[in-house]
């Protein structure tokens, strides 16, 4: 048996996994469900919860706690950890309740057009944050989270490279 | 004189590469593709019967660069050279080049492209031909206040276009007087950077129009007929997303109007080949010309699926000199297809392009479903050329079952890798205004202002969630079992807190 | 009445599983799967929206198992089933039982499915009907010399065949009265392993003949209608391997005919729903009734691409009581349509079944193409079911068209981590005979006795050779750079010899 | 450069591969051919012959001499060797002249119907062996080449794994 605790899209979910026969008792957030898993190749496996038919694909790096789970081709970035350890970590004031924004890297090389925050300024979620032109059409890049810009590693008229560190936040 | 062609040279890549090299293998004709160091393994290249380097990634080194590609196909024999659609397929001097070289060029005479690539020649054309055009007029730049005059005299809003090109290139929508001039010469000066030409004309721009466009095949002996419409309308700054036909708003009359309007600008122009003209739609169902597209379009498999016709096979037959095989009277129309472009772009981030190496590649297939695709698992997708990679074609008896086949193949279809706009599209399928068939060229700025989509709904959340969950469980029963450990002992969380830490220390921060 | 169906059980695996579900997606009907052991992670349990165990491997204990669907189809209030084709697609007791039980079996009535697999009442239905039948009588296998007699009388060559069931199995040729009896012995143990009834009747032989067979749909009101032939002639040990529609040999007025006796046996048996009449066609173009298969047949797929007709969907209208919205007078043949069913076999071993884990999968696509699989990569082919696991269907103007168009889709499907028949089914697109539509059911073994085909050409060969060649060279050229020498630089060949010696000892004998 | 030998369908190559630029250079039995070869995934390439495009995919395990190659999905086993190597072993009576049929088999699970050979027969190729039945068919499996039976493994009435041994040869 164990005891999760994962964080995806905002919402929290408590989850008690448990083997049962060929198949898994999941109780989330209180509530008891089937739950059968079958390995169809590297990272992909078909699941059923109750019955209902899942492919999901799963990425993820060792013991690093995000993943970025794939339902049926919808992506969905999550944090899982051990449902004491993260509450460990929330009592710390390390907590995992927030998938927090921590950077953002260029998404394909390019020619930065415009920079729209300055280091110290608070962005909502959606915001624009600058522009990059690549292929010829220019690209808005937008905080996916509200945050607190910490550091603008690039300046308007500058050239980067895919995955090139473009801002920070706190 | 008749002609047999027994190799072309595709002077193109991609989904449009493969498209043609399978029309060729079904002919029983050597395909010859020709790729940059960018696509030494792409599909193309693969698939071809021969295939020849033509430079660097670049597109201005390589597959635009018309020495190396007559270089290479005479090199290799070639009868006749295809451009697909992009890159040199609306090059008048390429075609008259190839003319030269006595190499068939597989698309309309050079003249004919000069003619009909020039706005404002065609839009006289058309006027000529009895056609309805949009009020509209050529303006000098340099003069602004007779521009500015005649601006006011065709009335705001108004459209500035560059008078060569197009992409949405050097156009701007300009709503009253007072902003004319500074878009006047943004216009002009993003035009002469785009396409060395900065000429611009305005004209009339219609507030919420659809993009219907007619499909025509002429052949050397002047025979000519339409394969019917593409409405196009669904588009992000005039690059179309989702095409279809029929278009919801079409009727037999419509049809018969625009299909005859359509064929008096071709023998107008003396077309030779596949060709579009593209019409804007008002509201009331009044149509305007809008241009001439002399080359095969990215939208043609819809055509292909409700008339049976092959268009690359038609192609080149007409560049056979072969006599078209059918009348006006002999073409129908049977069902409903719809076109999703599949590209390498984040929806969710104003369709940022996104490359990399596409890892899983699961085509959807079945009843009714056309993949033209040109990449594969393991297939790179750079910076260098447009992201379009695939086109989801599906046909249905009518729109309505065309609409849930193509929800059902987008589910179907899976890439990892990168981002595409497959979940883009299923959410546009589900649109109530794309259903009904009430939809104008504005759709996606009127529908998902912001480019905000839909997010997961709470159900696959909680999937989500239980799926990182039971996986997490096997790889720590698995640990555990390794570790000589039953698989029901639970791991100390402590323990597991100081590896966590231990570990980060290598993989770097988060 | 009228019922509106939510929910399908389909109670099978594989490609027609997939189908089936395709169909489901496409009408917003929630599909479930049933599931063995084998098949946990297999495409059909991923695809459906839900699935559900049903026991172990052997179908025996699972896709065989009434008890265990009909639970299942309770449990998830399944308002239908869907048996496909197999397991109990043609099983009286349980479409039967399903009745009894509300849940609607998806397929004729229970008394139309015993009726009509009983080859001897189908035989007799179909001359009170007045359907031709082949000159052949019921025998009693204790009374050797009254079948004797009775077979004399029919003269040979004669086919003993099982009453009941199908597959090939308790069939056997008899070319003369020396070897009749010992014939009529195996024959007759055969059925009753295979089918747990030893009942065998005979048939005259014929030589050379065509196997050709009529869709018909009917529905619940009695309004039946042919959907036009399938040529099903290309079979190895009365497996169909290739069909096709229309037949080479068909001509309207035999269409006509032939498909007015498949709905004059239709109509005498009741029959609602799809199904297949199957006739024997000789040299002159005599035909004669064959049986009826009260099913979706394997090769559906080829009429449905020249009709437009979705055969499953008119399936599951009929089930729902639904008028069939086409009268025979709409029904129209389009084009030509080949299907090359593709099966987990090593032709060049006499067709010996191939089970592994399939590595790549690169499905074949573009205009035409449609396949219909059950397999992605990653799945396993086990050896438990059939080897059957994609077809592939094509699309074509004319039979020329699609012959070239299915050549062209076999070279592009590539399969990795098992022997298939792809390659075979190109060899025999490529066959003069085939090309030529003058073939019969003795296609197979006459034009390639002992299974044996066109080996590899020698610049293929070739090819393989440098392709071997540049692989030794590139991995050595890694190794020298890894030990830090030049890429150019010769490794001793002595030094080599030792080292592979050495690495023998561990990897093994050869 | 370097120098090497490839039996193919009994058939043998003298090949010699030079880097020249990005491409190779090859002489095949004497013919020179230009060649270029692009990875496309693990084992799988696209080769170039004088233009001529290939879809290549190789199969071995690392240093066995032994390959399986499908060339555009056509599969074809051979040998290759370093031109020297294969030399001295010719030399020494253990050439690697003739891809030779050491043993067969059981292509799956199975019941063993018929064997038609003995311990000592010799075999032509396409000979039938022994007859196995496996999902409800017969299954014949013959010999891919001339050789003579060392050893017959298996007999009628017994059930065999996939990849059992059926047959040794000299």
């Amino acid at each position: 048996m164990a005891h999760y605790l994962v964080n995806a899209n905002g919402k929290e979910f408590d989850i008690v996994i448990e083997k049962s026969g060929d198949s898994y008792r999941a109780v989330v957030n209180g509530r008891e469900q089937t739950v059968e898993s079958s390995s169809t190749g590297k990272s992909k496996s078909v699941m059923l919860v109750d019955g209902n038919s899942h492919e999901i694909s799963i990425n993820s790096n060792g013991y690093d706690n995000s993943r970025l789970v794939t339902v049926g081709g919808i992506e969905i970035e999550l944090e899982i950890d051990n449902f004491r350890l993260a509450q460990l970590k929330k009592a710390a004031g390390n907590g995992t309740g927030k998938a927090a924004l921590k950077k953002i890297k260029a998404p394909m090389p390019g020619l930065i057009l415009e920079v729209k925050v300055n280091s110290g300024e608070k962005v909502e979620s959606g915001q624009l944050i600058l522009v990059i032109e690549a292929m010829k059409m220019e690209n808005a890049i937008k905080s996916s989270a509200a945050a607190v810009v910490k550091n603008v590693a690039v300046s308007k008229g500058q050239s980067v490279e895919k995955g090139d560190l473009l801002i920070e936040f706190e | 004189m008749k002609k047999q062609i027994k190799t072309i040279l595709i002077a193109n890549r991609g989904e449009i590469a493969v498209r043609i090299i399978r029309a060729c293998k079904e002919l029983g004709i050597t395909s010859v593709a020709v790729f940059s160091s960018a696509d030494r393994s792409a599909c193309h290249v693969a698939m071809a019967d021969e295939a020849y380097f033509i430079g660097e990634a670049p597109s201005s080194e390589s597959y635009l660069v018309q020495d190396k590609i007559i270089e290479t196909a005479k090199k290799c024999q070639a009868d006749a050279i295809h451009p697909g659609y992009g890159f040199l397929a609306e090059n008048a001097e390429f075609a008259g080049r190839c003319v030269q070289e006595k190499i068939i060029f597989i698309g309309p005479k050079a003249e004919t492209i000069e003619l009909l690539g020039d706005k404002i020649k065609a839009r006289q054309k058309a006027i000529e031909a009895d056609l309805p055009v949009l009020p509209g007029e050529e303006i000098d730049v340099a003069n602004s206040n007779d521009a500015l005059a005649k601006a006011e005299s065709i009335g705001f809003p108004l459209l500035i276009k560059a008078t060569v090109g197009g992409g949405g290139k050097g156009m701007r929508v300009v709503k009253s007087a007072e902003h004319f001039n500074e878009s006047l010469i943004r216009a002009s000066s993003e035009a002469k950077s785009a396409f060395g030409d900065g000429r611009v004309f305005i004209e009339k721009f219609l507030e919420n129009p659809r993009h219907i466009e007619f499909q025509i095949l002429c052949d050397t002996y002047g025979n000519v007929v339409h394969l019917g419409e593409r409405e196009c309308s669904i588009q992000r700054r005039h690059q179309k997303l989702i095409e279809e036909s029929p278009s919801p708003v079409m009727t037999p009359e419509l049809r018969q109007n625009m299909g005859e309007a359509a064929l008096k600008i071709a023998r107008a122009s003396n077309y030779i080949g596949a060709g579009t003209v593209e019409f804007m739609v008002d509201r009331d169902l009044y149509y305007y010309f809008l241009e001439v597209n002399t080359r095969l379009q990215v939208e043609h498999p819809v055509t292909e699926l409700v008339t049976a016709i092959d268009l690359v096979k038609e192609q080149i037959a007409i560049a056979e000199n072969k006599t078209l095989s059918f009348s006006q009277d002999d073409i129908s129309f049977s069902g409903h297809a719809i076109e999703c472009r599949i590209s390498a772009e984040d929806p969710q981030q104003g369709f940022v392009p996104s490359t990399g190496t596409i890892q899983d590649y699961r085509m959807p297939s079945g009843p009714g479903v056309r993949l033209d695709s040109g990449v594969e698992s393991g297939s790179e997708i750079s910076v260098y050329y447009d992201p379009l990679f695939a086109k989801l074609i599906v046909w249905g008896k009518d729109r309505s079952e065309a609409i849930s086949r193509m929800k059902r193949a987008l589910e179907e279809f899976r890439i990892s890798g990168l981002k595409t706009t497959i979940g883009f599209h299923g959410i546009v399928m589900e649109n109530e205004n794309f259903v009904s068939g009430d939809f104008s060229t504005k759709f996606i700025e009127t529908e998902f202002p912001n480019y905000e989509f839909e997010a997961a709904d709470d159900k696959t959340i909680e999937t989500a969630a239980i799926a990182a969950a039971i996986d997490k469980f096997k790889n720590e029963s698995r640990i555990n079992l390794q570790n000589g450990k039953s698989s029901r002992a639970a791991i100390s969380t402590w323990s597991l807190y100081h590896r966590q830490r231990n570990m980060k220390k290598f993989s770097g921060s988060r």
